[in-house]
């Protein structure tokens, strides 16, 4: 997927609208993206990242969570945690921005096809898991039955609670579950944490796991996986890391020999259990 | 192959300035760096190695990409093409050759970085065989051998007393030759005998330098165990001071930041060197994976001596040059770690 | 009392362009008074109002010969008499060294003048102004230390 | 040197193994004969891998800060110059007093590396020995015999401080070579004399050739901050860029902000990797101070308050009229 950046230089960004903005949660906002001329800014596969540059501001990479196969624009759920994010934050619909990519490699869609799905998602985790799981949607029939785990701190911290509460429950073979680490009023679903509510769940192995999420949850769920019975090449997960170049060469994101931006951000639990863990 | 008296060097640089960018080892302020000729400098090409590596010419330390206007929301980017016009290195030697190409291996794999391949295309680079190395050299331990050009040289040149002999290795190498044509002699036997004995005096300085027994092949174990020796990486990181010299001087080093420069109403975007050893590497929002010093120095010398090689058919992420054996300022350099790694457990 | 202030729009090619930090109890009101009682300065003086003039740190200075500036001035209270009682002997101390360091560097000493004008002396804040005016005039522009990619 | 080594040894062992302190802060011998850098040890044996020759030019006090996180009590071995870097070190807070043992060292000046390759040129050096009225280097197939004022550091030549102006215990008696005092502002009156222009031609050349790597102020005992201004990203005081202002930027205000605190160790010229002159910016600044606010040596002792930070009613100034030059 050669990237579109104009006169085919990687670094250099697009210029693009922000042409709708949702507000999920407190602190995460949803931005829809098009390009100068209202089109979508580049072809993309599902699990890939964009790098939205705010000049004079900075550069950051977002994992885009809109579906590939969405024609007019792309979309990235952003959390406020930072400079480039909370100007981010401050912008309204239509303000200019820069983006290129896209970046790093997708989740592998061949693998999935017509096998049973588990997504389990914490917090803003389930951003890039929402580009893939649209995307099972809009070919619900190559694939096998969808379970989806998500779970966040409180209920205001549900991020897409459209498709959580409304489009997906609806989809055919899909059941969703939803957690919240704390009791809070008017909220009867499940109490507890997503790895405890995984164990809970008690899915049979021969599955097949894409999880994201803070770096805390990855590394419990995986351990409640493994307990399953889920082998390590069954589990897909995305590393967060600092990317700058978005194309293998700056350095930041190297780990082991891998650099994430290139080779990840998706990678299969037995190649992450080969780098050293510093991630 | 050609041969040109050093007494007709100056005027052999004024030609080439003609219609190049010359850059020699000159000697300015009491330190020895590669710097654009002018008349009347003064070029030092005994002393063996400059002071920075000759990397500023194909990877600069500061290079603006992108310039942005912002007028009421509005905004306008603008490409900024590397410029500058074709450029002659004389005076590499063959370690900082090597590094060139240790610097293509990044740079030019795909996607093309099209700045640093619009710098290395201006370029025409004439190597010279090292005539006596210092102690901290060991290039030999990478393959390196100091007497003779490597293939990354458009132009191999050596010093052979009163002389210096020229051989094109490139196509842009002859194309220079060509253009400079009458200033050189055909070479007799006489010369081809002095560059036997050159090349064999080089070998000798090079066998009692103190790290010609450098052996990298000791280094045993797979990446992880060699990232948990974590009581080494403890040793040198006690003493590092994380200030950046090792990996800004190393030519080999290829890491760099994306910063923006804020104008009043215009900026710009523009690429910069920066070093893993410095606390902010892999600062981010949420946390920064490399807190300590530890884990900042293994990470370095992790790429270099293992993470490079697995991806590049096992060619080190180093060529031997020895400036951060000397410039270091607590000493710590990838000798010792290399020796360290390898089991030798010399008080170190 | 006014220099002949038209050398300024005389040749229109080079207007100084001076940064002063005026110490908002003392310089500033001194400004004021220049200007309430007709005294001409130069209208390139572009002022800065700062709460006392040890507010003002080597980076301010800096900042502004980077950005453009051909002369910089420093007004304060008189010693003695600062709204914050100790500030300006820190200034003194202070800018002996720096106005010192930046000429060492190659900062021309009449580019950067440090000066005690109080609220009541309108007529010395004119003829500060009008003489590193006329000092920076016969300069020239600055062009040390000044950031290549600044665009006024 | 060699008896100082045998003391060493000795005192480090012993205060290892009763105990005395946690860990000694030393010097070892790396694998080239112009290479001595910086050790910890902690454990008794390794004691007698401590050396002192004529290269323990590193300055361990600023080491202290890290060190004493993470053990209570330390042993450290001090030159003079670092004995005065410890002393800023204590006016700034960054260590306590009782936490160290100070072993105080004098110290004739240390040799340069540098200058002996120049001296030697070409043939390599394989060792360096003490002789009666300097010292003989000795290479593959020659000697040479020179004296200590042509191989030592500029720094030493012109030492304000060689024997250590605070201590526990002292190792060896004092030296007394004071003689050369006047000519440590030489380079500074150089500069000074020049044009403007010229001067400002002089700094840019030299600041042309930083490479932005932060070893000045990484092994600076003055620039001890948690966290340094140039470290703040959203502080916005100095860019990563490589220009011109920027570099002259980041070496006026790092000099500024080690100006009354600067005890003229000159390590910052010594680990320049470009060589630049650096202890010039911070000796011009010392020299002002001794001139307008009286003798003022940063680091003699650990009490009297460094210049910027104090005032006096009648002080003078350098800008105005009537007070200054």
């Amino acid at each position: 997927m050669s990237c579109s950046c104009h006169d085919n230089d990687p670094l250099i960004p697009k210029i693009a609208v922000i042409k709708e903005i949702r507000v999920d949660t407190h602190d995460v906002t949803t931005f829809k993206i098009v390009d100068n001329f209202g089109k979508k800014p580049f072809e993309f596969l599902p699990g890939q990242c964009a790098m939205i540059s705010i000049p004079p501001i900075g550069e950051a990479i977002f994992s885009i969570t809109s579906s590939p196969s969405q024609e007019e624009y792309i979309e990235c759920s952003i959390k406020k945690c930072g400079t480039v994010t909370d100007y981010l934050h401050q912008l309204e619909a239509g303000s200019q921005i820069g983006v290129r990519g896209p970046y790093g490699n997708n989740f592998p869609i061949e693998e999935l096809k017509n096998k049973d799905l588990v997504f389990i998602g914490g917090g803003i985790g389930l951003a890039p898991l929402r580009s893939v799981i649209n995307y099972v949607m809009d070919n619900r029939d190559d694939f096998g039955k969808v379970d989806i785990v998500y779970g966040a701190r409180t209920p205001g911290d549900l991020v897409h609670s459209k498709d959580i509460f409304d489009v997906w429950p609806k989809e055919k073979e899909t059941d969703v579950h939803l957690t919240v680490d704390r009791l809070s009023e008017n909220w009867d679903g499940h109490i507890g944490f997503v790895p405890d509510y995984v164990k809970s769940l008690n899915f049979d192995s021969n599955k097949i796991a894409l999880v994201c999420g803070p770096p805390i949850m990855i590394k419990y769920t995986l351990q409640a996986l493994e307990e399953m019975g889920f082998k390590k090449d069954q589990v897909y997960t995305t590393l967060e890391l600092k990317m700058k170049c978005g194309i293998g060469k700056c350095g930041r994101c190297n780990i082991g020999d891998k650099y994430v931006c290139k080779d990840g951000p998706v990678f299969r639990c037995d190649e992450i259990t080969e780098l050293p863990n510093e991630y | 192959m050609k041969k040109i008296l050093k007494s007709n060097l100056p005027e052999l640089w004024q030609k080439i300035s003609a219609d190049f960018d010359l850059f020699l080892p000159l000697e300015k302020n009491k330190t020895l760096n590669f710097s654009l000729w002018k008349e009347g400098e003064k070029v030092n090409l005994d002393r063996v190695r400059t002071n920075a590596s000759p990397k500023h010419l194909v990877f600069p330390q500061t290079e603006t990409y992108l310039k942005i206007k912002n007028e009421n929301k509005k905004l306008s980017f603008k490409a900024v093409k590397a410029k500058g016009d074709q450029y002659v290195l004389f005076g590499v030697r063959p370690c900082d050759v090597e590094s060139f190409k240790l610097l293509d291996n990044i740079f030019l794999k795909d996607p093309v970085d099209t700045y640093y391949k619009a710098h290395r295309d201006r370029g025409t680079i004439i190597s010279l065989g090292c005539t006596n190395p210092e102690d901290s050299c060991f290039c030999s331990s990478f393959g390196i051998d100091a007497g003779s050009a490597p293939k990354g040289a458009d132009i191999a040149a050596w010093d052979i007393g009163d002389s210096f002999i020229w051989k094109a290795q490139s196509e842009k190498g002859q194309k220079l030759m060509e253009t400079i044509e009458e200033l050189f002699t055909d070479i007799d036997e006489k010369d081809l005998k002095n560059l036997e004995e050159e090349k064999g005096s080089i070998q000798e300085n090079l066998k009692d330098l103190p790290f010609n027994s450098l052996d990298l092949s000791k280094i045993k174990g797979t990446q992880q165990e060699i990232f948990d020796k974590e009581e080494i990486w403890n040793e040198f990181s006690e003493r590092c001071l994380a200030c950046g010299t090792c990996s800004h001087l190393c030519p080999t080093c290829h890491c760099y930041d994306l910063c923006d420069y804020k104008g009043s109403s215009h900026g710009e975007k523009f690429r910069c060197w920066d070093s893993c050893m410095s606390s902010d590497f892999t600062l981010m929002a949420h946390g920064n994976p490399r807190t300590s010093q530890m884990q900042r120095l293994r990470q370095r010398f992790m790429h270099k001596l293992v993470y490079y090689p697995k991806n590049h058919e096992g060619i080190y992420s180093c060529v031997g040059c020895g400036r951060c054996v000397e410039k270091c300022p607590v000493h710590i350099d990838i000798v010792k770690i290399i020796k360290k790694l390898g089991g030798e457990n010399n008080e170190l | 009392m006014s220099l002949d202030s038209n050398i300024a729009n005389k040749n229109e090619e080079f207007k100084p362009l001076i940064v002063a930090f005026c110490c908002n109890w003392c310089s500033y009101a001194g400004a004021d008074l220049a200007g309430t009682s007709r005294l001409k300065y130069p209208a390139n003086v572009k002022i800065i109002r700062v709460p006392c003039s040890c507010r003002v740190n080597l980076n301010f200075v800096l900042r502004a010969f980077q950005h453009g500036a051909d002369g910089v001035v420093i007004a304060g209270c008189h010693p003695g008499d600062c709204h914050y009682s100790t500030g300006n002997y820190h200034t003194r101390r202070r800018f002996s060294l720096i106005t010192n360091l930046t000429e060492y560097i190659g900062i021309e000493k009449e580019r950067f003048k440090v000066d005690w004008i109080s609220a009541a002396e309108g007529n010395k804040f004119a003829t500060v102004m009008n003489d590193i005016l006329e000092d920076v005039y016969k300069l020239g522009p600055n062009k040390k230390l000044r950031d290549a990619r600044w665009k006024i | 040197m060699e008896n100082i080594t045998k003391k060493i040894r000795a005192i480090a062992k012993q205060a290892l193994i009763n105990k005395d302190v946690d860990k000694i802060l030393g010097w070892k011998k790396g694998d080239l004969w112009s290479e001595s850098y910086p050790a910890f040890i902690t454990k008794a044996e390794e004691a007698d891998t401590l050396i002192w020759d004529l290269f323990c030019i590193n300055n361990l006090s600023k080491f202290l800060i890290k060190e004493l996180q993470k053990h209570d009590k330390i042993g450290i071995f001090i030159k003079g110059c670092d004995s005065t870097s410890f002393n800023q070190l204590l006016k700034d807070h960054r260590i306590n007093r009782d936490d160290v043992v100070l072993y105080g060292i004098p110290c004739e000046g240390m040799v340069n590396p540098e200058k002996i390759k120049k001296i030697m040129l070409n043939d390599r050096v394989t060792g360096i020995k003490k002789s009666e009225n300097g010292f003989t280097l000795t290479s593959k197939n020659k000697t040479k015999d020179v004296s200590g004022e042509e191989i030592k550091y500029d720094k030493c030549i012109t030492c304000i401080s060689p024997n250590p102006v605070v201590y526990d215990e002292l190792l060896g008696d004092e030296v007394k070579n004071k003689e050369r005092e006047e000519e440590r502002f030489k380079g500074v009156e150089e500069i000074e004399a020049m044009t403007p222009d010229e001067r400002y031609e002089f700094w840019k050349g030299e600041f042309q050739r930083c490479i932005r790597c932060n070893a000045c102020r990484d092994i600076c005992p003055a620039c001890s901050c948690v966290k340094c201004v140039f470290e703040n990203q959203n502080a916005e005081i100095s860019g990563k860029a490589k220009t011109e202002d920027e570099d002259s930027f980041f070496h006026i205000v790092r000099a500024y902000h080690v100006a009354g605190r600067c005890v003229d160790c000159g390590e910052c010229a010594r680990v320049c990797p470009a060589g630049i002159p650096l202890d010039l910016l911070n000796r011009k600044i010392i020299k002002d101070i001794n001139e307008v606010y009286g003798e003022f040596n940063a680091g003699f002792d650990s009490i009297t308050p460094a210049p910027l930070v104090t005032f006096k009613l009648e002080d003078t100034d350098t800008f105005s009229k009537q007070g200054g030059k």
